[in-house]
C-alpha cells in the first residue's frame, strides 16, 4: 500500500501503461513541458519524451480524431482533453466516429482508445470549466464511461481501460486530485459498482465527485440513526444494474447524489431502472440530488448552491425513511 | 507549390488500359446502381462519382497494400479503384449480410479491413482527423506507410479541416491529402464558400507541398500522385493534392439540381475522363474498338454477377442488430 | 383550415416570420438556390434574397455561434442545421455559448435564437444522418427544445419560438416532412404538452417522430379493449409536468415511446418523474419503449428493429394494464 | 499585407497621457488582483495581462461607444481599457452583486451591457463566432460599427478560427481581429502549435488586410487600431491585426511557469510599454515625474475605493441561483 494523491495515482498509472506497453502514449494540450493543466503528466516528459508525451496544439477536434485514427492504427493512445467543457468542440469524432465504427464498419473496426478528462465543480472556475457531463456522455452507445471516486481506483482503472477494445472515456473530478488515498498499484475491474459502505436503511448512490458528499451524509444519517449503504457506481456506462438493484432490495429505498444537472441526467436513467425492476420493493420514491439546473456560477455561495450538499442528500433521505 | 505535372517516363499500354478499365468498371457500376435506386432495391442517400472517375483511379494507382484510405459518402469510386470486391460493395447497397459492412453502412459507410479502407465518412471533413490518426501510428512506429484521404471542396471551409493540416504539417505526416474540388458542395459553388478559392494555396500556407492536378486526366493524376506518395514515403511530411474535376449528376439521388447550368456540366463532359483516355489511347493505336468491347463485355458479367449475387444474399439477423456496438462483451451490458 | 405538408407548413411559418418581423433571417447550409437539404426553404431565396435567405459555408461552429452572435445585436436568426448529427459541431457554441451567456452575464445578454434542425431515423440514412438527440439536448439549462409533431405544430411553433427571448432549438423529424395535415396558420402555444387522445387505461407519452406510433398503438389498443390516453409533449424543455402528472394520475399506467436511445434519455427523465411526484399512484411500472442502443443500421429491417414500433408499444401497454 | 505602421499626425500631449494613464490603470488593478488572489479574496482561474497592457489600451483608444467587444478570458485590461467601471469589474473579482457580472462570472467572464462588452469567453476560439455574428447583424442592418474581436495565438490553431476568418472574408463583415500573440498559449509555444507560424500570413490568406503591430508600443498600436477602424467602417470588410506581445506573469495563478527561459521575460521587460511610453514622453518633455506621481496616486485613490467598495459590497441572495438561466419565466419550468 502506497499513500499517494488523485493527480500522482493518475501519473503513475499513466507512466505504468507507458511502461508496460509500448503502444501506449499521451496526447494533448500541455501535457509535455506544462506538465499538464492539472499537473497530472509532470515528469513523464524527462522518461519517455515528447512523442510519446505529445503536446497538442489548440485542436480539439482534430487530436481527439488523430487519436481515434492512432487506435484504428494499433497504438494505443491516451487523449488528455483539459477539462468536460471543451470536448464539446471534439464531440463529433466521439460521438460519430468513435462510438460508432466498429458499427457501421460492421464489426471491422474497433477503436481501442482512451480519453481522460477533467469534470466536475468546486472551484470557482464559472461556467465554461465547471459542468458535469459524464453521465450526459453515458447515453452514447459504444462508449464506456468511468468515474473513478478513489485513489485506488485512479490508479487501478486505466491499465483495464487500455486493454477494452472500445473507446473509454475517463472523468477524473477536478476537486479530486489533491485527495489522498492509499493504493496498491493493481488494475481493478472496470465493470462492477462498489458498496463503500453497508448499511440497511436507504441505498446512497453516487460517482466520482459525489462520492465523498454521500459518505459525509452518510456519517451524518448515523448520528441520527438512519444506516446508509453507500455505492460508487464506478462506471456509469454500462450501469452495474445488479449491485444497484441488489442494495436497493435490501434497503428499499434509494438517494441517487449526481453533480450533473437534473433533467435527463444519469440519475434520471438510475431511478427509471429502479422503478422498472424493483417498483414493488420500494417503500419510497426514488430521490435524486443534483445539481441546480444553472450555468455553474463563479461566486463561492451561488457555486456551493447549485451542487449537491451532504445536508441535501442526509434530507432526502431522512425523507425516504420517514 | 507547383502547378504542372512533372514529365515522366510513359507508363506502358497494359497499365493504361488498366486505367481506362477501373475507370470504366466505376462508372458502369454506378449506372447500375441508379437503376437500382429506382427500383429500391438501394435505399437512403446515394452520391454518384460519374465524371470524377480519372481521381479514384489515379491516385490508388499509386498506393500499395500495406497503405491505408479514408474516405467519403461519395465513395463507391474509391473503394472499387482501391479494390473493395464489387459483390461485396453491390451487397452493401443492398444492406446484404454479404455486404463489406455487413449491411450497417449501405452506399455512405463502406469499410474493408483487408484492403486497409477505413470508410466511408458521411460527416464533411469528418475522416480528415482519423486519417491525421492512422498516419501518426506510422510515423510513431516508423513503418514506411501511406495514408491517402479523400475530402471534397466543401470540406475545406470545415474547422476539422484546418485543424487537420496544421497538425499533418507540424507532425510531417505520411499523408496524402486528395481534394476532391469538384467545384460545388451540394449547390454551392466553391465562390459562395470560400473568401480565397485556391485551394491549393491555402494548403500550401499550412508550409505543406501543394499541387493542381487536371482530375479530368488520370494519367496526370496517376503521376502527380505517385509522385506524392513517393515523397511522402521519402519522409517529406503531408503531400496535398487539389483535384481538380466535377460531378455530372446532382449531389444525391435526393438533389433536383437547381444550382448550375446545364450547359456547364456539357462543357465538362467534353473533358469525360473515359472518353479522353480512350481517344488517347486509340490515336496512339495502343486500343482499339474490340478491347473497348471486350472490356465493356468483361465488365458487364462482373456486374451482373454482383448483382444477381447481392439480389440473392441473406441479409443480417435481427438478433445481431446491437452485435457491434462493443467488441468487447461485457460493454453490452446496458439494459436495453 | 389549409391542409399542407409538414415541409410546406415549416416553409411557411419560416416565410410568415419574414414577413412580419425584418429582422428575421435564414441561415444555413443551402438554404438558398438549393432549396434546403430537405427543401423545406425553396422559393425564400426570390422573395427574401440572399442577405435574408443565407447559404453558409461548410462551418457549423461558426455560423450557429453566428447566429448567437446575431442574436445579440438585435436580429432574430433562424439557424438550420442539416441533419442532427451535425450539430455536434456546433456544441460548444450551443452549450458553452447560446446557453450560458444570459447566466454568465449576470443577466444582461439574452439570445433570442431559433436553431432548427431534422432529426431522427426510419430512412435508411444510416449511423451518421439518423440520430435522435433531442432528449439529449435537453439536458441542457438555457435551451427551450420544441419537438413538432403535427402539420399545425409545424406551422405555428416558430413564431413564438421567434419571440422566445431565450435560445430555442427545433426538432423536424425526417420522416414528417411528406405527411399532410390541416393548419388554420395561428401561433400556438410552446408550453404545455397536448393530449392527442383521450383514454382512461393507459397513459402512453410520445413526441415528434414517435407520436403516430404512439396513436397506431393506441388504435391497436382498442381493438384489445385497452383505452389509451396519447400525450404529445410537443416541448421536451420544460417539461409539461402538469399534463403528464395530470394523465398518469387518471389511468394509473405510463408507456413512454422515446426514439431516442433508452439509456439516459427524455424517457428516463419522465420515468422518474412520475416515480417520483406519483408513485403511489402508479399500478404498474412506468414503461419506456425506446430506440435500441445501437448507432442506426443501414439495412431496412435493422433499421426498423432499432426503432420503437406500435407492437412495442402495445406489449407494453397491455403489460402494464394485466 | 503590410508590416510597418504608417506614418500618421503626432497624438497630442493628452491624449498620449491618456493612454499612459490606461496601460498604468490596468497594471496596477493587475497587481492588486494578485495580493488578492494570495489574500483569496478573488478565487478560481486568473489570467493576467501584465505586459500586454498597449494591446488593450491601443485597440480599445480606436473604437467609439457605438462598437462591440468580445474578449477572452485574459480581459481585465481590455474590459478596463474599454471603459467598464473599476469598481464593477473589482466586485465581479469578488464575486460580489455589484460585479459587473452580478457574481456569476468572476475573473474569466466580465460582460456589461453599457459598454457593449460582450464578455469574458473561456473557450479558446469561442468568442470568434459571437463576434461574427455581431459584425453581421451590423452589416445587415448597415450600421456603421466595428466589432472588435479579441483572442491569443493559440486560438488560431482551432477550427473555429478557420470558419471564422473565413466567414468575417467571404461575407466582408465590419469586423476588427485582434490577434495577441504573446508566443505562448499556456506553456505551448507558437512554433510547437503552428506549421507555419507568420499569423498575419495566415490571416491574409483568407483574403483580407492583415498586418503586424508592436504589440509594447501603445502608439503604434492606436495608430494601427484607427487605419483599420477606419478601412472597416469604410466598407473595407475585415481587418486583421496581429499584435506581437508578450506576458510576464504566468499563464494563470496555477501555472509554474516551467516552460520558458527567465532570460526571455527579462529581455521583454526591456521593451515595457508602460516603460517605453514613459521614456518617450519624458525625453519629448511631455511628461515630469510630478504628473506620474499624480496620475500613480489618483489611480491608487481609484484601485482603494474599488477595492473598498468589493469588500464592503453585498453577495447575490442564494435564491436568485436560477434566477438568469432564462430570461423567459415560463422557462424556469423544469423541477428542480
Ligand atoms: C458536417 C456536415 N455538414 C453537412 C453535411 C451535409 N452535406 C453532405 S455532402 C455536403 C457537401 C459536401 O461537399 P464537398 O465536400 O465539396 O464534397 P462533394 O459532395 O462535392 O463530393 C453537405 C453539405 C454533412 N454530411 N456533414
Ligand atoms: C477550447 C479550449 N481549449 C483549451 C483551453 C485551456 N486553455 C485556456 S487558455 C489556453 C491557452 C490559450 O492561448 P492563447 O490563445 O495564445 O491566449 P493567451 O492565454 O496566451 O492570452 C488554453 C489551452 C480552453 N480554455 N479552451
Ligand atoms: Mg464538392
Ligand atoms: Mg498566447
Amino acid at each position: 500500500m502506497t499513500q499517494l494523491t488523485y493527480r500522482e495515482a493518475v501519473r503513475e498509472a499513466i507512466r505504468d501503461a507507458m511502461r508496460r506497453d509500448e503502444r501506449v502514449f499521451l496526447m494533448g494540450e500541455d501535457v509535455g513541458p506544462y506538465g499538464g493543466a492539472f499537473g497530472v503528466s509532470l515528469g513523464l516528459l524527462e522518461e519517455f519524451g515528447p512523442d510519446r508525451v505529445r503536446d497538442t496544439p489548440l485542436s480539439e477536434s482534430a487530436f481527439v480524431g488523430a487519436g481515434i485514427g492512432a487506435a484504428l492504427g494499433g497504438l494505443r493512445p491516451i487523449v488528455e482533453i483539459m477539462t468536460v467543457n471543451f470536448s464539446l468542440l471534439a464531440l463529433d469524432q466521439i460521438m460519430n466516429n468513435a462510438a460508432t465504427l466498429l458499427h457501421m464498419s460492421g464489426g471491422q473496426f474497433n477503436v481501442p482508445l482512451v480519453i481522460r478528462m477533467t469534470t466536475g465543480a468546486g472551484r470557482q472556475l464559472a461556467a465554461q470549466h465547471s459542468h458535469s457531463l459524464e453521465g450526459w456522455y453515458a447515453h452514447i452507445p459504444g462508449l464506456r464511461i468511468l468515474t473513478p471516486a478513489t485513489v485506488d481506483d485512479a490508479r487501478g482503472m486505466l491499465w483495464p481501460a487500455l486493454q477494452c477494445p472500445d473507446p473509454v472515456l475517463i472523468f477524473e473530478h477536478g476537486g479530486l486530485y489533491n485527495v489522498t488515498g492509499d493504493t496498491d498499484g493493481s488494475d481493478v475491474d472496470i465493470d462492477t459498482a462498489a458498496v463503500r459502505r453497508t448499511g440497511r436503511d436507504v441505498t446512497v448512490i453516487a460517482y466520482g465527485g459525489t462520492l465523498a458528499t454521500a459518505l459525509a451524509a452518510a456519517d451524518d444519517l448515523a448520528a441520527e440513526g438512519v444506516d446508509a449503504e453507500v455505492i460508487d457506481l464506478r462506471t456509469l456506462r454500462p450501469l452495474d444494474d445488479a449491485t444497484i438493484l441488489g442494495s436497493v432490495g435490501r434497503t428499499h429505498r434509494a438517494v441517487i447524489v449526481d453533480e450533473g444537472w437534473r433533467s435527463g441526467g444519469i440519475a434520471a436513467e438510475i431511478s427509471a431502472r429502479i422503478s422498472e425492476q424493483a417498483l414493488y420493493d420500494l417503500d419510497a420514491p426514488v430521490a435524486r440530488v443534483c445539481s441546480a439546473e444553472v450555468p455553474v456560477p463563479y461566486a463561492h455561495h451561488l457555486e456551493q448552491a447549485a451542487l449537491p450538499q451532504p445536508d441535501d442528500v442526509v434530507a432526502a433521505a431522512r425523507q425516504a425513511v420517514s | 507549390m507547383t502547378t504542372t505535372a512533372p514529365a515522366q517516363a510513359a507508363p506502358d499500354t497494359a497499365y493504361r488500359i488498366g486505367l481506362l478499365r477501373q475507370m470504366l468498371r466505376i462508372r458502369r457500376f454506378e449506372e447500375r446502381c441508379v437503376e437500382l435506386y429506382s427500383a429500391t432495391k438501394i435505399r437512403g442517400f446515394m452520391h454518384l462519382y460519374i465524371g470524377e472517375e480519372a481521381v479514384a483511379v489515379g491516385v490508388m494507382s499509386a498506393l500499395t497494400p500495406v497503405d491505408a484510405v479514408v474516405s467519403t459518402y461519395r465513395e463507391h469510386g474509391h473503394a472499387l479503384a482501391r479494390g473493395l470486391s464489387m459483390p461485396s460493395v453491390m451487397a452493401e447497397m443492398y444492406g446484404k449480410a454479404t455486404g463489406c459492412s455487413h449491411g450497417r453502412g449501405g452506399s455512405m459507410h463502406l469499410f474493408d479491413a483487408g484492403t486497409r479502407f477505413y470508410g466511408g465518412s458521411a460527416i464533411v471533413a469528418g475522416g480528415l482527423p482519423l486519417a491525421v490518426g492512422l498516419a501518426l501510428a506510422d510515423r510513431m512506429t516508423a513503418r514506411p506507410v501511406v495514408t491517402a484521404c479523400f475530402f471534397g471542396d466543401g470540406a475545406v471551409a470545415e474547422g476539422e479541416f484546418h485543424e487537420c493540416l496544421n497538425l499533418a504539417a507540424l507532425w510531417r505526416l505520411p499523408i496524402l491529402l486528395c481534394c476532391e474540388n469538384n467545384l460545388y458542395a451540394m449547390g454551392t459553388r466553391l465562390d459562395r464558400a470560400q473568401a480565397a478559392t485556391n485551394l491549393s494555396e491555402r494548403a500550401a500556407s499550412y508550409a505543406m507541398t501543394a499541387r493542381v492536378v487536371d482530375g479530368m486526366d488520370v494519367l496526370a493524376v496517376a503521376d502527380a500522385a505517385s509522385d506524392a506518395v513517393a515523397q511522402i514515403r521519402a519522409g517529406h511530411g503531408p503531400y496535398f493534392l487539389e483535384l481538380r474535376t466535377y460531378r455530372y449528376r446532382a449531389h444525391s439521388m435526393y438533389d433536383p439540381d437547381r444550382y448550375r447550368d446545364k450547359a456547364e456540366i456539357e462543357q465538362w463532359q467534353q473533358r469525360d475522363p473515359i472518353d479522353a483516355l480512350t481517344t488517347h489511347l486509340t490515336d496512339a493505336g495502343e486500343l482499339d474498338e474490340a478491347t473497348v468491347a471486350r472490356l465493356e463485355s468483361e465488365l458487364a458479367d462482373e456486374l451482373d454477377a454482383a448483382v444477381e449475387a447481392a439480389d440473392r444474399a441473406p441479409v443480417e439477423q435481427v438478433d445481431d442488430l446491437t452485435r457491434f456496438v462493443y467488441r468487447d462483451p461485457a460493454g453490452y451490458g446496458t439494459t436495453g
